[in-house]
């Protein structure tokens, strides 16, 4: 068993519209920042799992993402990284 | 006295306010739009409750840019009362007219419900018809009301008498139950309850009248003249 | 006789194909009803115009199959200001003021996405209320959800309560009352119903009509997307959620907020000829309404609809329902005043038609016909279904046994099971997330019989309230139809006020079940009767149906919102004991 | 002036109790998704900025993340990614 540093993104599907990102664009077009566009904003997570494997890690994290971490009507995620929890720790990396 | 109510794009509880200050003060009071730049010849400036700009990236983040904003600033700057109520009060924080921040409520729940405050304060121009001590009742209704500042900054506010109020049941997580936060000079105060709802017996507490009040009696003893001018113009000074 | 552009994309069927291959079927048209589109049009209608039939001949749009039961509503009476067929109906509260309300159903989109479900059901009946002139005051809710011991229950219902706060508490309307029922039934069809109410001059009720030749035609508020087409065609007994998947809608309450301000300030104008709601079926059911409720027609210019994708078909742009946007008619001349009070609030406009007189749905893109189609045949002659119906052959529940007595032998033990059941129990946990509060008017707020609010401008308020017992309806739907009537009547009275109309939603299982069709007919019967006894005619309303799962419908169950004048609110009467020595009475049979 | 698609995480400072991250913990757990821990949740977002160069998209980005973006009373920001966007589009990534 070992513990890995999971990094994942959750974000509206593209065909959704995303009210949070929107309001966000007219903002910073408003206070003067030209040349932004595309603004969309979604939910960075990171977590700690313990598992047997990176492999083993991976499936059960989709396994939240499907169920818990995101609503695939309207969602999709992406893991953006596993990582072995030492080596982050090494890296010094703060959690 | 004069009375500005900002309204940003969002502001809800604009209309409420204006009606809180007429049943507390018998004052008017105008609304200004955020687009306005000057405040000038305004004795206090209230930023009223509401969602501004849909509170969606951090409440306040986006309105603390508005043209009124330096308006405000100036008027903080020389001393006029400046009151943020709810969003108001998010706004004052990240435009750094108050120290501090509100996050999402601990329980992740929008509260709406009447909450027991403790006056912590009773010298500076808000608070001053209160009891120091005194327990009183006043509704709250928000999602993102937990007080956070750095142990530095709270020691700070604590030592000088800036926490106007206090939750007597925290219902947010705030940080040593903050309910309310004044600025050092005492002519900012921020505060998460809506005082405004809190000016009549059916609304079932009349103890956020004292806070209108008080700051009506400041201005109007501190500037006399504009009591003058009032009572000439035949509007009543309360 | 005009020439059509058959086909603007390649990738769509030509009408030959569409008929052949029977490809209106995915657009939600039955055969018969295909067969019918082609009479009225006398040749065979495009992929697009296949669309528009399909969304507007839907049951959510046209009332097919509830049509011909709806019609014994009693529905006017001297206090109906404005009865059924606009965006609300409209009561005279006295001294000149008008109350507008109206509920509506958002059970499936919750089902799948129960926060954003939730949150734009919110947002539409809000739309549906400022859009006839009157500035929202209150909202109500009136919930349904299976056992809550089930996690994936309390998943849906705290995230239903959650997106009705979202989205009422960002616009500023109080949240005011409602109701929650929890019962093992409603597991996979929860219904989520929520109400607004709003004030206006009795004299200033603005209408969803597109009049006047030549006046222009406004799109206001957000861009339109690729998001909800569909959401009205595909409700059915197969999957009565799956259109909801493929068509979930983010709610933007900012956005709501400014185009309620937006809307009531270019309504003061007086230049505002005609305005509605894009709900269900978008651009399509509101253009056709509006033009059907003025007996003209309206043509429309879709390179002008302002998108957020590119590439979008007239097809996507007429189906989609992306939320906060409205239809706008000015008056010939007096436009640059919309676009001032437009640009005040941050709002994008564009001109995207006009009216005429011809009596067609005339859309174009890029300089050529799209797709011409009667108005009328659009929205007035939408197929009326005759559905069988039939009694159950036990009348339901019968066969139940009733508890022993000694069950109860405990009294004290009874009533603590029964005060700790959900359904009865203290429902602060809901209504301390709502902002019950705001405007500052909420004379009695949740908690109480009926909520009494304040209406500006007069000593009078008025007393809300919703009611529905789905358990009383399915046993007996013509009783259960009355007392849903009566006990919203009985609410209102013990809050001090005399009742003085109702909105509904039928919230029913499968109408293609003979057993459900009875009980929608019986259970309007029923409210009918208790309507015309108690004189509170039904001034606006909505209808679901299909919710059912696995073959189980849910209990049959009508929800009234009543609304009620309250002459002075010293009559307002508590509903607790207020001082210690009072006699206590029990009225009634 | 070239496109530049940037990626960027805000995160509540690790002294600032994080709620949600708290909560979406707890669900895991109790749903069964065993040996999962230290969830936090921040904001992931993405916007296009068009400017001379990756550094003028930087600094570009860095004042909006200072001003608007972030809190820095109890808020990190951490701009993961600036990549000219033809490169994302020839990647395939939907924006
Ligand atoms: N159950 C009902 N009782 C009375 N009127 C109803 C009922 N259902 C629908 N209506 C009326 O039919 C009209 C169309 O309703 P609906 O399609 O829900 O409106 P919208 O255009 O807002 O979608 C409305 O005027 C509504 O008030």
């Amino acid at each position: 068993m070992g513990a890995w540093n999971v990094d994942l993104q959750v974000w509206l599907k593209p065909s959704v519209f995303d009210p949070q990102g929107h309001a966000v664009e007219q903002a910073l077009l408003s206070l003067g920042h030209e040349g932004v566009g595309h603004v969309r904003i979604g939910k960075a997570m990171m977590l700690c799992v313990t598992a047997e494997s990176a492999a083993a890690v991976e499936e059960k994290v989709r396994a939240m993402c499907e169920t818990v971490l995101s609503n695939p009507v309207m969602e999709t995620y992406e893991i953006v990284r596993i990582e072995p929890a030492e080596a982050a720790a090494k890296a010094g990396e703060s959690r | 006295m004069k009375w500005a109510v900002i309204v940003f794009p969002g502001s809800n509880c604009d209309q409420d306010t204006v009606l809180g200050i007429r049943r507390a003060t018998g004052d008017e009071a105008d609304l200004v739009w955020h687009q306005e730049s000057t405040l000038d010849g305004y004795d206090a400036i209230v930023l009223p409750g509401g969602f501004s700009y849909g509170d969606y990236l951090r409440s306040g983040a986006i309105a603390r840019f508005s043209p009124v904003m330096n308006a405000v600033r100036q008027a903080a700057d020389e001393g006029r009362l400046v009151l943020g109520i709810c969003n108001g009060f998010q706004v004052l924080t990240e435009a750094r007219l108050l120290p501090g921040a509100l996050l999402r409520n601990e329980n992740l729940q929008f509260r709406c419900e009447r909450v027991a405050l403790e006056v912590r304060n009773n010298t500076s121009p808000f608070t001053a018809g209160y009891h120091l001590g005194e327990v009183i009742h006043i509704p709250i209704a928000h999602g993102e009301g937990r007080y956070h500042a750095d142990e530095a900054t709270l020691a700070d506010l604590q030592a000088a008498g800036q926490i106007a109020f206090a939750y007597q049941h925290n219902p947010n997580g705030s940080l040593c139950n903050i309910a309310g936060v004044l600025n050092a000079k005492g002519n900012v105060l921020g505060l998460m309850p809506h005082p405004e709802r809190a000016v009549a017996v059916w609304m079932g507490s009349e103890d956020g009248i004292r806070l209108f009040q008080s700051m009506h009696t400041y201005v109007t003893r501190q500037r006399p003249s504009v009591v003058q001018e009032d009572m000439q113009g035949g509007v009543h000074a309360g | 006789m005009f020439t059509l552009a058959e086909s603007i994309t390649p990738a769509q069927p030509t009408p030959q194909q569409i008929r052949d291959h029977q490809l209106y079927r995915e657009l939600g048209l039955s055969d018969d009803e295909y067969r019918r589109v082609a009479a009225h049009l006398g040749r065979l209608p495009n992929h697009l115009e296949c669309g528009l039939f399909g969304v507007l001949w839907s049951e959510h749009c046209s009332y097919k199959s509830s049509k011909v039961h709806l019609r014994k509503f009693p529905t006017s009476g001297p206090q109906v200001l404005q009865g059924p067929g606009e965006n609300a109906g409209v009561v005279d509260l006295g001294d000149g003021i008008g109350i507008a309300f109206k509920m509506e159903s958002h059970n499936h989109p919750s089902a799948v996405e129960p926060y954003q479900g939730a949150a734009t059901g919110v947002g539409g009946i809000l739309r549906d209320v400022f859009t006839m002139g009157a500035r929202p005051i209150a909202f109500l809710n009136s919930l349904r959800f299976g056992d809550l011991r089930d996690p994936h229950t309390r998943y849906l219902f705290a995230n239903v309560v959650a997106g009705i706060g979202g989205y009422g508490n960002c616009v500023g309307i109080p949240d005011v009352g409602g109701e929650a029922v929890f019962d093992p039934v409603y597991q996979h069809n929860p219904l989520v119903n929520a109400m607004c109410v709003g004030v206006l001059p009795a004299s200033g009720i603005v209408k969803g009509t597109a009049s006047g030749v030549g006046n222009p035609v406004f799109l206001i508020g957000s861009r339109t997307g690729r998001d909800g087409i569909h959401g009205a065609t595909f409700a059915s007994a197969e999957d009565p959620h799956a259109k909801e998947r493929s068509a979930v809608q983010v709610g933007d309450p900012f956005l709501g907020k400014l185009l309620l301000e937006a809307s009531l300030e270019l309504i003061q104008t007086g230049a505002v000829v005609g305005i509605q709601d894009m709900g269900a079926a978008g651009l399509t059911s509101s253009s056709a309404e509006m033009a059907s409720r003025a007996g003209g027609g309206l043509e429309l210019e879709l390179d002008k609809v302002p998108v957020r994708e590119a590439g979008m078909t007239p097809y996507e742009m007429m189906l989609s329902e992306s939320q906060e946007r409205m239809l706008v008619v000015m008056e010939k001349g007096r436009e640059q005043a919309a676009f001032d009070i437009l640009q005040k609030w941050g709002l994008e406009v564009a001109e995207i038609g006009r009216v005429t007189d011809d009596g067609q749905l005339r859309l174009k893109f890029h300089g050529e016909v799209v797709g011409e189609v009667p108005v009328q045949a659009l929205v007035d002659e939408a197929p009326v279904y005759e559905r069988p119906m039939k009694a159950p052959e036990t009348p339901p529940g019968m066969g139940v046994p009733l508890p022993d007595a000694s069950a109860f032998a405990d009294l004290g033990a009874t009533l603590t099971d029964l005060l700790s059941h959900p359904s009865i129990a203290d429902k602060r946990w809901i209504y301390r997330q709502y902002d019950t509060t705001v405007r500052a008017s909420t004379y009695v707020g949740p908690g109480s019989d009926a909520a009494v609010v304040l209406v500006p401008d007069t000593a009078r308020a008025v007393a809300l309230t919703t009611d529905g017992n789905g358990r009383y309806v399915y046993l007996n739907p013509r009783r259960g139809g009355a007392i849903a009537v009566a006990e919203a009547a009985r609410n209102i009275v013990c809050a001090g006020g005399k009742p003085l109309a109702i909105t509904d939603c039928l919230n029913f299982g499968n109408p293609e079940k003979p057993e459900v069709m009875y009980q929608l007919a019986e259970a309007v019967a029923g409210m009918s009767e208790a309507c015309r006894q108690l004189d509170t005619p039904v001034v606006s309303g909505n209808v679901s149906l299909y919710n059912e799962s696995h073959g189980i419908d849910i209990y049959p169950t009508p929800v009234v919102g009543a609304v009620g004048v309250v002459e002075d609110v010293r009559f307002v009467t508590p509903n607790r004991f207020t001082s210690t020595g009072s006699v206590v009475a029990l009225l009634g049979a």
